[in-house]
């Protein structure tokens, strides 16, 4: 029983709520100044690509936000299980939050890649392997968030929300297994990714900063999020009206 | 109370419920851009294809959001029988249909009208066929609701809406999708896109004029089972 | 006003469904003041018999008169002065009582202030519960909102089909006074229920037969 | 009662049913055809560009017209509140939810199956393919109704079902629909074909052994609002 | 038998809704041959604590226990012995009241033979109508076709929500009369109604507060 105490401390929103507020600078303050620093490195100090120009430094926020966007998913999915195993209140605020942020990301990386699209490719899609996974990726998310939605009742929204994560959470190897298979199978000459390998490493420096200031980034909103969820579930609380008052 | 104030309640009313659920008028557009996504997935992905196939996939697909979505019109109003309310109004039934058609295709198809040059992007539609694009899918889509809106109250009465609201209203979609898509297509050819946009305003007109009739009728018989 | 010719008057009615006769030769009148209850074991006819009044349905024969004229001829001055509760709920779930009750009012050409709407919900007992979204009432309170139309839309003849469904037994009371008093001031009521009514003034009970 | 005999009978109630009103399975199959050939008018009837397109439209339709069957799945026995009488029997809820799956592919997925050669012809597939593609659909649109009704379970409480379902289940199609239509178009350019339909064969096991899981857990939580 | 312990029992169960208590602390032991009435005004929690103790719904708090074990493991064996009847209607229309007979006994893994859901539907007043689809029925006919339930699914605990909702007054001392039977065999019953009960012998009311 002792060695569950921290799960159950866990699952106590107030408990989190306190002990998230501790943590909110921590995460906040260095998530900004790598990204905001990662990209005047990347903008200002790298040379520019001889093939693309300075069109290839929009990939300082192209590639974290694909990845992170990647990453939220599984986040979420994970607090998806929990909250239907432990049935802990906590997971199932991490998973409502978690969701319109990776939507967000997704979205970004969607655009950043269009915009780049446009001066490499002279067009704003195609239909590649990894970009279409990252559109299917966006419709599990909006999904998702549409479901989350419909629901008038927010304790079956989160176990049914919870549900659909997890059948994602399956779908996606599979999904992203296919995608590849049917891109190969088409194999379009004109257009490929350049190979990753080739990337110079006075480029990745930045990118590396960026990549882990987006994870920190996403870390952080998702505390407010949470938090702010909290404040609003619990609204008619002792320790949040103590919390309001003192204000 | 002025007819106009009825109608204006009519509508608010419709648009209070749909914006409440926020999915009523965000799913047809997902619908839209997730259907029009799958056709390169199942043809595959190469541009000059795409590009020629854009119009008719786009409009096939708006065609089918729209039907998708008018099944709803009259449905939840039925089950919970405040469609008993509406017909027993002592006012005329045309304002009302009127109102409640016009509240469903501002909830389906103007959006999904805005949204579509960003899935024509996707598509790979030339960009000269985009604003042609827009304006035929506006026109044509409110065409659609009405019809799809004497469909909906002739089905209202069956358990199974629907599939059966397909069949029946197909047909008449038709002249629709002919038009929308020669439309677009002319736009890209660099051919006269008037003539096709000037039919469906046409067809507007007479849907106006005439479905609230056929709506109204229609909804008195499902009633009356 | 009891020598007044009666408002509503059906003559020789006939309904079946199925090949199952409902009811034949059915007359009726009713004046200001009358109470009528239809009465009947289940599948007797009565939503059937109600819902031809109420115009919703055309399947009988026989003659209905509304002051003196047939009634298909002065089906909009009836509408107006009619007002029917059926057995659904007769609410939109995501909207709140009141924007319910403003709608049932709208479309029926009236525009009532917010004040009256209020009073109306307050006095069928959802005084609390006004900003509520109506799928989070339980049975009876959806029940209640609809009756709430009886305080908000004038009429002189009231169709309630089955109105103490779910209802608990202070709301029945309630109810019952209501109708008393509706009646009194001149209104006319036909209703269907299976509950033993208890009004202090006469009542007309219709039998209908048949039925299972 | 052995489980064999409760699955028998849940499974003749559903099939009763639906061949009752007749709409159940003929409407997804009308659909199907409807459909199919709104494309030639909106693509233009060109037969070398049909045919290279037939396996994906067939595909994507076949799909549409599976996924929009599915949301009746639960939703009648919601309403009608059989639904909690199946979630209150005391046998385990995996055979009787396998049962209603089973059924609702037999009076959907089949006849669509079925018929698949019929549209091929109209869409000038050559006939190459028409043995794969059938095949294909068999084995295909019973993933996609083990999948759909994941989504069916999950929106059958909701008021709106139609449209959320197919945003929900869409992404999870899509393997199906790239395995299908490539399955189709390999057999047509003379490629290995039994590739993609051993994956489609493996899809269904995976959703055999699954999905009933899923649907079980999406049924309950449905239920308790 | 009355020594025996109880074979539900509920203890110090707790809901709310939307932040609104409906029921807290409340304790309840029902033994062989109790009959308990839930009574209350509407949007007490009658249907919700009815939905908790048949297993559709888990927001509550606090334990039930069944033949002395908590209830969430035992929940087989008391889905095996009781029986449910909601506000739904519980069929399918476009089918006959045999056929959902047959089949609301087949899921719950009884093979019934024809004869004896023959023999159910009479008694509840359908004899005539056993072959007709239930769309075709009326509402107090269509719950008549649930209620035969009680006659062909064996089980010791009854839970009944509004059963009488509709049905004619003869019709409501027939089932009395049921409930009555069932007990005196060692049934046990949960109800909900606004109807005040008449029965021979003694009933226990649990009165849910609150509401509106
Ligand atoms: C999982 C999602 C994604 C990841 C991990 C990812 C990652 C990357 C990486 C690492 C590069 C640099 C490649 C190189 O120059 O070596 C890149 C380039 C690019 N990405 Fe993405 N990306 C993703 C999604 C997208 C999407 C959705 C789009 C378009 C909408 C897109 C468009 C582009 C474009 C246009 C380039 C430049 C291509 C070139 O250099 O030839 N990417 N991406
Ligand atoms: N849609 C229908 N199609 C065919 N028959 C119908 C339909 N609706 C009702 N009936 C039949 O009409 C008869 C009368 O039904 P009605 O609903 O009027 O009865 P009721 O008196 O209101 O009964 P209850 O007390 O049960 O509400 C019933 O026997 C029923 O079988
Ligand atoms: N889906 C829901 N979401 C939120 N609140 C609900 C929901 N269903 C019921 N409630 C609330 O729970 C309370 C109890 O409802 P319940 O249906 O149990 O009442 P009841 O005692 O059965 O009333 P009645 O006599 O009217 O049937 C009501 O106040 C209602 O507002
Ligand atoms: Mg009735
Ligand atoms: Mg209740």
């Amino acid at each position: 029983m002792a060695n569950w105490q921290w799960f159950h401390k866990w699952g106590s929103p107030r408990w989190f709520y306190q002990f998230s507020g501790r943590l909110l600078p921590w995460l906040a303050i260095p998530a900004l100044l790598l990204l905001v620093g990662g990209c005047v490195w990347g903008l200002a100090f790298v040379p520019a690509d001889f093939k693309q120009g300075n069109s290839f430094r929009i990939i300082y926020i192209h590639v974290p936000a694909a990845a992170v966007a990647m990453g939220g998913y599984m986040l979420m999915a994970t607090a998806a299980a929990v909250h239907l195993i432990w049935r802990m209140k906590l997971a199932a605020i991490v998973m409502k939050s978690a969701a319109p942020i990776g939507a967000a990301l997704t979205f970004l990386a969607l655009l950043t890649g269009a915009v780049w699209g446009k001066p490499t490719w002279g067009t704003w899609w195609v239909w590649d392997a990894r970009i279409t996974s990252v559109l299917i990726l966006f419709f599990l998310y909006l999904g998702l968030i549409a479901l989350h939605q419909a629901f008038e009742n927010r304790d079956a929204a989160a176990r049914a929300c919870a549900v659909l994560a997890i059948v994602g959470a399956v779908n996606i190897p599979i999904i992203y297994w296919s995608v590849e298979w049917w891109y190969s199978l088409h194999q379009p000459a004109s257009i490929k990714f350049v190979g990753e390998s080739t990337i110079h490493p006075t480029m990745l420096r930045p990118l590396m900063a960026t990549l882990s200031g987006m994870y920190l980034f996403f870390g952080w909103v998702l505390l407010l999020f949470v938090r702010a969820e909290i404040i609003e579930r619990e609204k008619n609380t002792r320790w949040v009206q103590a919390l309001v008052s003192d204000k | 109370m002025g007819t106009g104030a009825v109608m204006f309640a009519v509508l608010r009313r419709d648009l209070q419920a749909a914006l409440r659920r926020g999915s009523e008028w965000s799913n047809p557009l997902l619908f839209f851009l997730m259907v029009c996504s799958l056709f390169p997935l199942g043809i595959g992905p190469e541009r000059q294809q795409l590009a020629v196939l854009a119009p008719g996939i786009i409009w096939v697909v708006a065609l089918l959001a729209s039907m998708m979505a008018t099944d709803g019109l009259f449905r939840g109003d039925y089950d919970d029988a405040t469609l008993e309310q509406l017909l027993l109004s002592p006012l005329p039934l045309y304002p009302l249909v009127l109102a409640k058609t016009f509240g469903h295709w501002l909830v389906s198809g103007l959006p999904l009208s805005l949204l579509s040059p960003l899935l024509a992007t996707i598509l790979q539609l030339p960009s000269e066929g985009l604003a042609v694009l827009m304006v035929s899918l506006l026109l044509g889509t409110a065409v659609l609701s009405f019809i799809g809106a004497i469909g909906a109250a002739l089905t209202v009465g069956l358990r199974k809406g629907g599939l059966l609201l397909s069949l029946i209203v197909l047909p008449l979609y038709i002249p629709v999708l002919i038009f929308g898509s020669a439309a677009v297509k002319s736009a890209i050819d660099g051919m006269a896109y008037l003539p096709p946009l000037a039919v469906l305003a046409a067809l507007l007109m007479a849907a106006l004029a005439l479905a609230p009739l056929a709506i109204g009728g229609a909804l008195r018989i499902s009633v009356d089972q | 006003m009891s020598l007044s010719p009666p408002d509503l008057k059906l003559h020789n009615l006939y309904s079946e469904r199925d090949e199952r006769v409902l009811f034949a030769g059915l007359s009726l009148s009713v004046s200001a003041g009358d109470v009528v209850q239809l009465a009947g074991p289940n599948g007797s006819g009565k939503t059937t018999l109600l819902k031809i009044l109420a115009g919703l349905s055309s399947r009988y024969e026989g003659d209905i008169y509304w002051r003196g004229e047939n009634l298909i001829t002065r089906r909009e001055d009836f509408r107006q002065h009619s007002l029917y509760l059926g057995h659904g709920s007769g609410i939109k779930a995501q909207l709140t009582a009141l924007e319910n009750l403003r709608w049932s009012c709208a479309v029926r050409g009236q525009q009532v202030a917010d004040a009256d709407l209020h009073r109306a919900l307050t006095k069928v007992g959802l005084g609390e519960f006004i900003q509520q979204p109506c799928y989070s009432l339980s049975a009876g309170q959806q029940r209640r909102v609809n009756l709430a139309r009886l305080f908000c839309c004038p009429a002189q003849l009231w169709l309630l089909d089955e109105p103490f469904t779910a209802i608990d037994q202070r709301g029945v009371a309630e109810i019952e006074q209501w109708i008393c008093d509706f009646a009194d001031n001149g209104g006319m009521v036909l209703l269907t229920t299976h509950h033993p009514l208890s009004l202090p003034r006469p009542l007309r009970r219709i039998e209908l037969g048949g039925g299972s």
